[in-house]
């Protein structure tokens, strides 16, 4: 529970450094500490170092699982802050508050990660999504960020909505709200449950944009402010992988008969339509964005599997997906033309950069020897012992090969083609390099051994 | 005699009556008091079933405060007037037959549930009252409550955010 | 110092060439062409070495095992990284190492007008290829042997794609990438399907999968059929088979020592390598052997047709190398695996330096590709010209080159698989034998027929160039000799021994000697009869038309030539014609092609939902649940 | 009172808010239809928590009271996204002077 306290009182400290006049370098680095701490303090409870225990058992409860999901999404977030912070100067004024945002999102991520009880879910995403409706927003200045934010913002509380009612009838059903207590005893369903259990299925397949609840994700993340696209289609996305996976493993496991074939239908499904949608689109931002879908059908078969692999691979994933976008979100934002014709012949310019982007889209396609690879390789595991299990994994694994096809493409642009007229790269700052070779070296040392990251999970 | 059933049919036919109309008015101003209307009729049936807190909370925060702040806004967009141009018919009954289908899945899925024989303790009870839930809030539930403050500090960032006049306010799209 | 001896030193083999990527790679902007080749080639021959050391220590029983380190483990399931060093791995490695180290060296002067920054990465893409390659065959389980079957594709992605000044070549890499990936896609389902059924992906357990050892089987004779055939479709993809060849002819866009390393001796055979190494399950699979033996020589039929028609030299070699592919298909598909293993390795040896020839050729003839252009370069390029003949009796099987005795066991299997099998495979050698000769022919015969300035220009490759060629014609003279049948010379077939461990040696049928002896002398008997009838119509060779009266007389002269100019070859020349123009684009491409048509309409489709419309979303949200919903509630029961 | 009657009540409202937002386009319409939506929520969740009051009533004299806890919740969170919403809804009017969510599709594609 160390990184809720360090996150909120950080975030408190940024949001009074934005009335201090300190220079926006200042605001920067201390930000970056502050993800720095949170990310070594979340090492720290795993290893045993406790600052600070809530210990309210009824309400939270921190497992390995959340520890190590924790300093998987604050050492993204640190390295995204290292990578990013710079660029979130060009969306607007609030600097300072923006990272107070993100402290707050890190906040909701610790709930999410170890809720105990429906309500500190619900709690969870609100501190997680309320921020993010203002962070898509942030670029006043431009109408597509307003009309993303205001999108974003009705189908999210629409969504909440549902959920909530979900959360209503579950309570109906089982007079708690306690994740040990929604399945009685009997294990036998009553209609009421099954309803409840249902609409919050619904809601959070809304916040990990699965199909078809998906509709907002293209629109919103190519509105927002590219870094915070990046932020939001990440660690977001991620987290709240982890927490439907974590209602949904501990909470609902034992009535899996009734949901687990919704589960492996809307991962087909959102497979499909991801990647489908991804392979013709000319703007990467916009391509990532679908590909993100993609990703998200990916994660979503460790909610249809379940089980320990299910876990691994959500960690996996959650650190490979979110490693390798950041990092190309990193580079697009630095881009003049940000469509695929804009990396053209990059490689002739910037040797070292391509080689770096092509670790990360080689990742994101599931090339082996990348962690992307075995992320999708746990995650298939994970969805196999189920029911229908091979014919799940089977449409996967096709739709994996489809979205080499529009990775590729930017690494065909990058290496295979002359750039274009009057196109110049720009220049990219030694720092920027090193951290983003950093990530490219973490997605290839987790992709040949995942087991210095997993081990976490038991010792 | 017991006017208890009396009152929740009342209510009922009052919140949704309401609640229809909110949501055919053309006018926003209208929507926003027939909303307020389905507002104190859900805090009746907050006092009929003695959750007093509740009833008085709704009143106070929905219907006193939040509706407040939605009449606010439209006049200062100066959207009282039955300007809002209408959707698509055939999306508007394709909308009302979704929203119907569902209402019609639930109700029919949930009709034959356990609950058939149970009862909601109406009047009865200590739970509503301000020191059962208060001292609740503050023991088991002091945890949500001390984080729904970082949920208000977003919020009020994010308003600040939102709200302050950019500088330069040039609209590209 | 025990981790340099055997088998500890095995890890070397791999990890020189990655190292050769990394230094080149990283640092080729500092070094001079000189260092670069001189760490490209040495990394090669090191390992080359190392790989000698290991065939000569394999020991004859169980496969040694070397476990690297953890790689996945997952509950039950454990995949660790480990390489697995028996007699097919250690022959492999030799070839590809061996060979490997040629083509460096022959590189080293090929590419030597690149600039340094490109030269370090064309050596930096040849290691990193070889260095997948090298997992491919090394890898203990499916997993790693997928790894490495990823890592030469997209090699052989990246080094097709080398040239992309030319936009058809990154069209070209697209091409083999995507056919790749159907095939990769096959091969990935028959991993996890393997999984799901037995719970292990090492090859040391696949006799317990099928149950051989007492126990019973874990798979299903429906499973061993799906797996196999899923296996066979991942093979034809980087195997280059019906109906996912035709990336490899276009693959030749990529520089030739390319060509001679990746398409034509190592990464194509990856799909021969893998059936073989799971021939425990293909025995099993009888009916899966069958539809291999069926592609496989339709393969190799259609690809020499194809080959009759082809005026560039590359291509001719690229369908010449498809069609053997098919030979060796037919060899597994007719369960005699060592046999496959066998032309593999002969075919490395002579393909290769057909390659590399026709390299040297084109070095000569800055940069022409046709053949009709060429004419008479034997006394220019002497070296080239022997080398190159050698190669092409190899390939038709000649006794006693190399290709004869790989050949011979394909067309002995084939004839006791089926007789139909056997024919069409002899046709196919006579074929082979015709157009081989006819490229040599029309290159080094007769007169030349090139422009003055590329005359002028003539001149015999660099010795880093013929060196290789001579040490690979050494090889292809000599190398069938590890295989000489027991009918020729008893106890002179010491692959079938060597690779026994791996391969049980079949007891099946016997065949008398005088058929064995009849077999071999009609296929030789009729492969020379086709070599003189292309030396007889390709000797003096003008234009594909000419009205020359010489050549009319000629041929009025030899009124069975008109017979059978108007009975076989015309009518094959039209098929050879139609398969390229009609059949190649229309079928076989035209089904990739019409994916993604698919694909596109799909996208259009679903990018019409997408119209930004809230309310829309919200609709489409609310039927979502409506549908889950009611069925959930009133379907399932 | 019988507790299906809350439910189905609570459910019809429920729905009036979701049919609102199918079909309106006026962005402060469809937030408060959404805002009419939560309050269905919060009415089942008082209904059903003296429901489980009454049913264990014999064993715990605070039975229920976690419903009426989680409708206060809801009220707090429901209270930060309207001043959330607002604040963008204005903001989006102040730069096309609409809150018409059909002119939303700059985004389309």
């Amino acid at each position: 529970m160390n990184l809720l306290l360090l996150a909120a009182a950080w975030g408190v400290l940024m949001m009074f450094l934005s009335v201090s006049g300190i220079s926006r370098a200042t605001i920067r680095t201390i930000a970056q500490v502050g993800m720095g701490l949170l990310f070594l303090s979340t090492v720290a409870e795993l290893q045993g170092i406790v600052f600070y225990d809530l210990n309210a058992p009824a309400m939270l409860g921190v497992d390995r699982y959340a520890l190590v999901m924790l300093s998987v999404l604050s050492g993204c977030g640190l390295l995204y802050f290292l990578l990013s912070a710079k660029d979130m100067a060009d969306v607007g004024s609030d600097y300072s508050e923006y990272f107070a945002l993100i402290f707050f999102i890190f906040c909701g991520f610790v709930l999410v990660l170890s809720f105990t009880s429906l309500l500190m879910l619900f709690l969870g995403i609100e501190i997680v999504t309320i921020p993010l409706y203002i962070l898509t927003g942030a670029d006043k200045r431009n109408l597509k960020s307003n009309e993303a934010s205001l999108k974003y913002f009705l189908l999210g509380a629409f969504s909440t909505g549902i959920m909530l009612m979900g959360i209503a009838l579950v309570y109906g059903a089982r007079g708690s709200f306690s994740t040990l207590e929604l399945v009685g005893a009997s294990g036998i369903p009553t209609q009421l449950l099954l309803g409840g259990l249902f609409l919050i299925f619904f809601s959070l397949a809304f916040k990990v944009s699965v199909a078809p609840f998906h509709f907002w994700t293209p629109d919103v993340y190519d509105g927002a402010p590219t870094v915070f696209t990046s932020f939001m289609a990440t660690l977001v996305k991620v987290a709240a992988f982890a927490g439907f996976l974590r209602l949904f493993d501990h909470g609902f496991g034992s009535l899996k008969s009734s949901w687990q074939i919704w589960a492996g239908i809307l991962a087909v499904l959102t497979l499909i339509i991801g990647n489908m949608t991804a392979v013709y689109q000319q703007s990467v931002k916009r391509m990532l964005a679908y590909s993100s879908i993609a990703q998200a059908g990916f994660m979503m078969l460790g909610v249809y599997g379940l089980g320990d692999a299910a876990k691994e691979g959500m960690i996996l994933y959650g650190a490979s997906y979110s490693l390798a976008t950041i990092g190309m979100f990193a580079v697009l934002t630095r881009m003049q033309d940000q469509t695929v014709e804009g990396f053209n012949g990059l490689a002739k310019q910037q040797p070292w950069i391509s080689a770096l982007l092509a670790v990360f889209l080689l990742s994101l396609a599931g090339i082996p020897l990348t962690a992307g690879f075995l992320a999708k390789f746990y995650m298939l595991q994970a969805a196999l012992p189920a029911t229908y299990g091979m014919a799940v994994v089977i449409v996967a694994v096709i739709m994996a090969a489809v979205s080499v096809y529009y990775y590729f493409r930017v690494l065909q642009a990058i290496y295979f083609r002359e750039p274009s007229e009057g196109v110049s790269f720009p220049a990219f700052a030694p720092g920027f390099v090193r951290i983003l070779t950093v990530i490219a070296l973490l997605i290839i040392l987790l992709g040949l051994q995942p087991g210095w990251l997993l081990r976490y999970l038991y010792f | 005699m017991n006017v208890t059933p009396y009152i929740f049919w009342f209510l009922s036919v009052l919140a949704l009556f309401s609640a229809l109309m909110m949501v055919t008015s053309r006018n926003p101003v209208y929507s926003v008091l027939w909303l307020i209307g389905t507002f104190f009729a859900i805090s009746g049936h907050y006092i009929l079933l003695n959750a007093q807190f509740l009833a008085v909370v709704n009143i106070i925060v929905y219907a006193g405060a939040i509706m407040v702040l939605f009449l606010f806004v439209i006049m200062l967009m100066n959207l009282n007037r039955e300007t809002e141009p209408q959707k698509n018919r055939w999306l508007k009954f394709i909308g009302a037959l979704a929203g119907g289908c569902l209402l019609l899945v639930l109700v029919a899925a949930l009709k034959d549930a356990e609950l058939k024989s149970q009862q909601a303790m109406v009047g009865g009870g200590s739970i509503g009252l301000i020191k059962v839930l208060g001292k609740e809030l503050f023991t088991r539930y002091v945890v949500p409550f001390e984080i729904s403050s970082l949920l208000f500090l977003s919020a009020m960032i994010g308003a600040a955010v939102i709200g302050k006049k950019e500088n330069s306010q040039t609209l590209n799209s | 110092m025990a981790m340099l001896s055997f088998p500890n030193i095995a890890y070397l083999i791999p990890l020189l060439p990655l190292l050769g990527f990394l230094v080149n790679g990283l640092l080729r902007n500092q070094l001079s062409h000189r260092a670069i080749a001189l760490i490209g080639s040495g990394v090669m021959a090191l390992a080359f070495g190392i790989s000698l050391l290991v065939f000569y220590h394999v020991p004859a029983g169980a496969p040694t095992i070397l476990t690297a380190f953890d790689f996945i483990r997952i509950g039950e399931l454990q995949i660790p990284f480990a390489f697995q060093l028996d007699a097919l791995s250690s022959l492999f490695l030799l070839i590809i190492t061996g060979i490997g180290f040629l083509i460096h060296v022959y590189s080293s002067a090929y590419m030597h007008e690149e600039s340094a920054s490109h030269y370090g990465r064309y050596f930096a893409y040849l290691n990193l290829f070889v260095f997948s390659m090298l997992l491919l065959v090394m890898g203990a389980n499916y997993v790693i042997l997928f790894i490495g079957w990823e890592g030469v594709g997209l090699c052989s992605y990246l080094l097709i794609g080398y040239w992309f000044r030319n936009p058809a070549y990154s069209q070209a890499a697209n091409k083999a990438f995507v056919m790749n990936r159907i095939g990769d896609l096959a091969f990935l389902i028959a991993i996890f399907w393997l999984i799901a059924r037995t719970g292990s992906v090492s090859f040391t357990d696949l006799p317990m999968a099928i149950g051989t050892v007492g126990q019973s089987a874990k798979l299903s004779s429906l499973d061993i059929t799906g797996i196999t055939l899923l296996l066979f479709i991942g093979a034809t993809g980087k195997s280059a088979q019906i109906p996912l060849y035709t990336w490899l002819p276009d693959a030749m866009a990529g520089p030739t020592p390319v060509s001679a390393l990746i398409h034509a001796a190592t990464m194509v055979t990856a799909g021969i390598y893998m059936i073989a190494r799971s021939n425990l399950l293909y025995t099993a699979a009888p009916l899966v052997l069958s539809i291999i033996a069926i592609i496989g020589v339709a393969t190799a039929l259609l690809a020499a047709t194809i080959a009759l028609r082809q005026n560039d030299i590359k291509k001719v070699l690229a369908y010449s190398t498809v069609s053997q592919l098919g030979f060796m298909f037919l060899a597994l598909g007719s369960g005699a695996y060592v046999a496959a293993v066998f032309h593999v390795m002969t075919h490395a040896f002579f393909k290769a330096l057909l390659f590399l020839g026709s390299g040297s050729v084109i070095h000569a003839m800055s940069g022409e590709q046709d053949i009709r252009k060429m004419g008479g370069l034997k006394k220019s390029l002497p070296i080239t010209y022997w080398t190159f003949l050698i190669g092409c009796v190899a390939i038709a099987g000649i006794f006693p080159f190399s290709g004869f005795f790989s050949k011979d066991a394909i067309l002995l299997s084939a004839f006791l698989k089926s007789p139909i099998f056997y024919v069409i495979a002899l046709f196919t050698a006579l074929l082979t034998a015709f157009y081989m000769f006819r490229l040599f022919f029309l290159t080094f015969g007769g007169s030349f027929r090139g422009t003055e300035e590329q005359h002028h220009h003539l001149h015999e490759s660099p010795a880093a160039m013929t060196i290789p060629l001579v040490v690979l014609a050494i090889l292809s003279i000599v190398g069938g000799w590890v295989g000489i049948p027991e009918v020729l010379m008893h106890g002179g077939d010491r692959l079938v021994a060597f690779l026994s461990p791996v391969i049980p040696v079949s007891s099946g049928h016997e065949i008398s000697h005088a058929t064995e002896y009849m077999l071999m002398g009609l296929s030789t008997g009729l492969v020379l009869l086709s070599i003189l009838f292309a030396w007889n119509k390709y000797k003096q060779y003008r234009a594909e038309e000419s009205d020359n009266s010489f050549a009319r007389l000629l041929e009025n002269k030899w009124y069975v030539d008109e017979l059978y100019q108007a009975a076989i070859v015309q009518p094959l020349h039209k098929l050879g014609g139609w398969i390229r123009s009609v059949f190649e684009p229309k079928v076989a491409d035209g089904a990739i092609q019409g994916i993604g048509r698919s694909v596109r309409y799909l996208s259009q489709q679903f990018r019409l939902i997408q119209n930004g419309q809230t309310g829309n979303y919200a609709l489409w949200m609310v039927i979502g649940i409506v549908v889950i919903l009611s069925v959930q509630f009133f379907l399932r029961k | 009172m019988p507790i299906n009657y809350y439910l189905f009540l609570s459910l019809a409202l429920f729905s009036i808010g979701m049919v609102g937002v199918l079909t309106r386009r006026n962005a402060i319409i469809i937030f408060m239809c959404i805002e009419l939506m939560l309050n269905a929520v919060n009415l089942l969740l008082v209904a059903f928590s003296k429901m489980h009051h009454l049913k264990n009533l014999a064993t715990s004299a605070t039975a229920g009271t976690d419903g009426q806890l989680f409708v206060f919740f809801i009220m707090v969170v429901a209270a930060a996204e309207v001043s959330v919403g607002l604040a963008i809804i204005v903001m989006m009017y102040r730069n096309i002077h609409s809150v018409d969510i059909q002119f939303l599709n700059r985004l389309k594609h």
